[in-house]
């Protein structure tokens, strides 16, 4: 075990696979000084500006192009800085990335990674804060990655360049300092397996990314209170763990689903739609979706904590359902 | 094409232009049975003819390697035929059967053949340039010696991908020739309405990338031209072709083109490549019933291709799960 | 009452907002030609083509232009021929449209009508028969219309033309041909008022767009067997019609979303959940969802119909939640 | 800049440049102040100042009118003041305060004034491009004669949209002025590493659009450019600005720009857009301690702004949930 922040993990599993496979590469605007937040710092000097390529302000090019260099034997890391700016590139992700395999019978694999930091970042906007998992989680072809502690960045990441499958990879701009232990050796990721970050009996919390540190606040300021939940990291949302979700509830009885997304049509629904349709009647009380409001995210600080899930929202909505 | 064909005269390499033109002409009689099929409701996607423009595929084509790559577009049976494949498996595809290069899951707007570097047509204009610049960032990581082709339309030249895909090559200096053929068309409306500016060839000078204009009715001048230009590509140095033609068809087999004059249609079938290649061939001295006899040969083999195809099973449902992705279940329906 | 098609419908009311409002216009590829499917035709003439406007094929300037026209006191109905086409301009819709009134302080609006044809339509293939309304209903400012009937066409799309937010219209090919009565008259629509489309007690089926057809032709098969079904036409997913929705759930007691799209993170979880959560203990059955499974669709015949939600599916889920 | 000052002599409009002067000056504070203010932590989001280019925005702003319009990018506060906009409602938004000219809502990179015309700066490189040719295009439907400029850096031409806007504006003969700012850079990466071919100029030639070149340090000179360019572009005749410039500071006022040698920068200081106007304007004649007077006007007027915005109150809450839209409820969340 060693301590380190998020970013380091991920800038260890990139350099790790890196050197295990010379067919990975990176490219992205200004990755050669280390990429926007510093998540690619050094790599270019042990891997050279091939394989850690700048790329021009080309966001279909550099999606695209990833496209045609994995059907040609390469595996890209392909950066979007921002999630936001991937919707400069969704004709080739959705249309081209996603469905080419499929639509050429089997002919080719697009093993691309797509990394596209989300989420609120103090004061960034309503262009640079954006989480739009559900999108990705509702096409076909493609995976979908949501880490939230250092240990999963690295064994996630290190999944997703190994997978033939398009992978979109979405780490929490906020969580980039978080520290954490992060095994040592080739610990590589599974997708579609959940973690369980806290045991309880009386209600299920899942959740992913920065949202999952919420919930853990919350369950902590509950477990005072005597209501002891059991916290669910989902880790990928496609595949995601039906059956740990199942378990859990069918367990509890309650399920509260929290992520910082925006609630209408989020990836909440997905999983309260699920456990309403397979444990109909096991259900000791209504399910409960946190999100965000349907609002652009604001810069004023003030505004901007108005779409935040907090933890005393969560605990809020827990006591609801607990019938407190 | 060249006004006098006997200018060619004997320096002309009579065996490799015998073999172009028979390409031509299964090429021709390949997408003519497809419209048969398509109005016999065998063929049920829209499909694309490249009539009149197999010229361009087949000159160009013919200077490549069968481990070089191409790119091609919605109008891709001419380019897909060019590079090598098998009309009975492309026509299994667009009559969505089983044993079609993709299982009849693409049909004739993805038709590919990776076996012999075909990549794919694609369904959204422009898109396969940035898919063409990388598989040449590939090549050029990967140390090899291989060059990329990309052919697409003169609309596509409006779509950003033009730009980024261009750019992107000519910083990376990759192994790749744009290959822009000018119908005059897009879909219904003609292209240099909605194109501002010297067009094609000085938006690639421009962007740094080298371009010439051909006559995309002349297969010898285009095969000349692209063999120079895919040389030069393959050291690393992005060329662009803009080949000049005619669309002979509707933009989709049930396009009648009300958007122009018979006249206009028919004057351009004089200058039919085929026809002129075969000009070409007899002024060179290559007896007009060995011509005829080919493209009879052709016509018998894209009939045999249709029967064939019409004859075969559908893809079996499973087909359906197959190949989405490895991780996570396809079959994964709310219930 | 006049009788006409889904199609005719929809030029009738672009022809009938270009003449009362002068600031309405259309761009689109191939518009002075009629469209792609038709739905401009003759319109040209009426109106020139500075009003039906050709434009190049630049999806993310046609999308992009029309925002800063819009913002510039004019109306555009923005034509993107396939909605897959319309991932060329995710950023100008999502990015741009969607967020301008907000992120600039109410100082501006973007009325745009987007015009994005949806779904199956025999042998289309992956990269031309999506449905992809689940994301656009996930997006803060953005309406999302999915018209099922001649009537409705006419009637929301004027409504849209109207409409000061910036509008995803969806038709559904498969629909164009489509005939019915559409009342005389300046027939304006309402967004986020369903339809009920046929009264039941056993079951309530909530659909949409060319979905609808196929609940209905269960629904007939099921009253002869003796279930009879509400079925509810969304019409528009942002706003929906929730109140109508868990008024009709809290009469019959089951639920059953039917619509085109994968099923996985599709609108229809949104709707499952929201009765979840709303409903607990009023639910007689669990709840339950049709949808595509999560695969792109297939050119052969056999193969696209894999993903088809047919009449036949839907009765075998009606029956299943009635316990037959 | 002009090598020697005193050419422009006795011919300098005295007036107008003595307020081009000062409204540099105010840029160049505002944005001082600004960068204070987000070492102390009153301004949280990320801020782009144009230190070093403000004579590009002084020198084509000036010959605007008011119902003109403007587009920006996410470096737009010498776009903004420029064209008439209040620092204290600037100053505001960049606090996310109450009165900011978005309530707060949009910060630098969404810094905006539809009252004069400021039509907003965007956090998307190049999607103002496309914008602002729809803005333009509004402009020709309805007959008026205001026309538009388009303002963005010189990595914005790798994008799509470039190509896109640039074929729109000629396709529609548009009231547009499209003005590259090219500082060299695109955030930490030389612009021309990543750039094929002839630069923004060559590109916009070959997309119909007569490109002109301007030393962007210049005031005089792009003033005097931008006054022809502005004229041609209201007759409907599109066109492009070059104006070759430095970005002085680090691309935000987070970046201390270790990608390149102090040197580079010092030397690049001397020469500063707002020291050149201010050596000619000497020259011509107006006292120095007229022109500092005026730079410390600028200085406290920012002062105030500053202290005001940082005085004033955050925006109620209830804004968050205002001017989303009209149809369908914000506040819905699930629950
Ligand atoms: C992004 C996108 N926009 C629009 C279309 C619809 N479309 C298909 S082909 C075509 C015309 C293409 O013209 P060109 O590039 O000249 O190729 P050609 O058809 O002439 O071979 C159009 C507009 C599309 N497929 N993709
Ligand atoms: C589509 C998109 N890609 C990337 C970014 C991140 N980004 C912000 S500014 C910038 C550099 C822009 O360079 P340039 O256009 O020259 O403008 P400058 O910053 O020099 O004024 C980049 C890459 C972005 N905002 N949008
Ligand atoms: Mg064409
Ligand atoms: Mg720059």
């Amino acid at each position: 075990m060693a301590k380190m922040t998020y970013i380091e993990a991920a800038r260890l599993a990139v350099a790790e696979e890196m050197r295990r496979d010379p067919l990975v590469w990176a490219v992205g605007e200004d990755l050669g000084r280390g990429g926007v937040f510093g998540q690619y710092k050094g790599l270019v000097d042990e891997f050279g500006p091939e394989r850690i390529s700048d790329a021009p302000i080309s966001e279909s090019c550099i999606m695209g192009a990833a496209v045609g260099a994995a059907m040609t034997g390469t595996r890209p890391i392909v950066e979007m800085r921002f999630s936001d700016f991937a919707l400069c590139a969704v004709d080739e992700l959705v249309n081209q990335a996603a469905k080419a395999r499929f639509m050429f019978g089997g002919q080719t694999r697009v093993p691309i990674v797509v990394r596209e930091p989300i989420g609120m970042w103090r004061s960034s906007a309503a262009q640079h804060s954006q989480s739009l998992e559900a999108w990705y989680a509702h096409i076909p072809g493609l995976v979908v990655a949501v880490p939230s502690t250092p240990a999963d960045n690295r064994a996630l990441l290190k999944a997703a360049i190994r997978c033939d499958d398009p992978v979109v990879f979405m780490e929490h701009k906020n969580l980039w300092p978080l520290e954490g232990e992060v095994p040592e050796g080739d610990d590589v990721g599974r997708f579609g397996k959940a973690g369980s970050c806290r045991e309880g009996c009386d209600l299920t919390i899942v959740s992913w990314s920065a949202a999952v540190h919420t919930a853990m606040e919350a369950a902590t300021a509950l477990a005072s209170e005597g209501i002891e939940v059991e916290v669910l990291d989902l880790k990928t949302l496609w595949p995601w763990d039906r059956d740990a979700v199942l378990a859990s509830v069918e367990r509890t009885g309650r399920l509260l689903v929290v992520h910082e997304a925006v609630a209408v049509a989020g990836f909440g629904a997905e999983i309260a739609a699920t456990v309403a349709e397979h444990l109909h009647g096991a259900l000791k009380a209504p399910i409960r979706r946190l999100g965000a409001p349907r609002i652009p995210i604001s810069y004023a600080p003030v505004l901007e904590d108005e779409v935040r899930v907090t933890a005393g929202a969560v605990a809020a909505a827990a006591r609801g359902l607990m019938g407190r | 094409m060249t006004d006098d064909p006997s200018s060619y005269g004997s320096n002309l390499n009579m065996e490799r232009y015998r073999a172009h033109y028979g390409q031509m002409c299964r090429i021709r009689e390949f997408e003519k049975a497809a419209i048969t099929a398509a109005q016999n409701k065998l063929v049920l996607g829209a499909i694309h003819p490249s009539i009149g423009q197999e010229a361009v595929a087949v000159g160009v084509c013919g200077n490549l390697r069968r481990d070089d790559i191409i790119l091609s577009t919605h109008r891709g049976h001419g380019h897909t035929m060019a590079k090598g494949a098998d009309p009975l498996a492309m026509m299994r595809e667009l009559f969505g059967r089983a044993g079609g290069y993709s299982q009849g899951k693409g049909g004739s707007m993805h038709i590919a053949d990776f076996e012999v570097g075909m990549l794919g047509a694609n369904g959204v204009v422009g898109a396969n340039i940035n898919i063409a610049a990388g598989a040449a960032h590939a090549i050029k990581l990967r140390g090899e010696d291989r060059v990329v082709v990309c052919f697409f339309g003169d609309g596509a030249i409006n779509r950003g991908p033009f730009l980024e895909g261009l750019n992107w090559a000519g910083v990376f200096r990759l192994p790749i020739l744009f290959v822009c053929e000018d119908n005059g068309f897009a879909a219904t409306t003609r292209t240099h309405a909605m194109t501002s500016g010297g067009g094609p060839a000085a938006r690639a000078e421009a962007m740094g990338i080298a371009a010439d204009t051909v006559d995309g009715n002349d297969l010898v001048a285009i095969d000349e031209m692209a063999r120079d230009l895919i040389d030069e590509a393959r050291q690393g140095r992005p060329r662009f072709l803009l080949a000049r033609t005619y669309r002979l068809t509707g933009h989709t087999s049930a396009d009648t083109a009300p958007y122009r004059s018979e006249e206009e249609v028919e004057l351009r079938w004089l200058n039919d490549p085929i026809t002129n290649m075969r000009r070409i061939l007899e002024a060179a001295g290559v007896p007009g019933t060995q011509l005829t006899a080919m493209a009879e040969a052709a016509k018998s083999e894209m009939k045999r291709a249709y029967e064939a195809a019409a004859a075969t099973d559908w893809p079996s449902r499973e087909l359906a799960y197959a190949d989405v992705q490895d991780i996570g279940d396809p079959r994964e329906r709310a219930f």
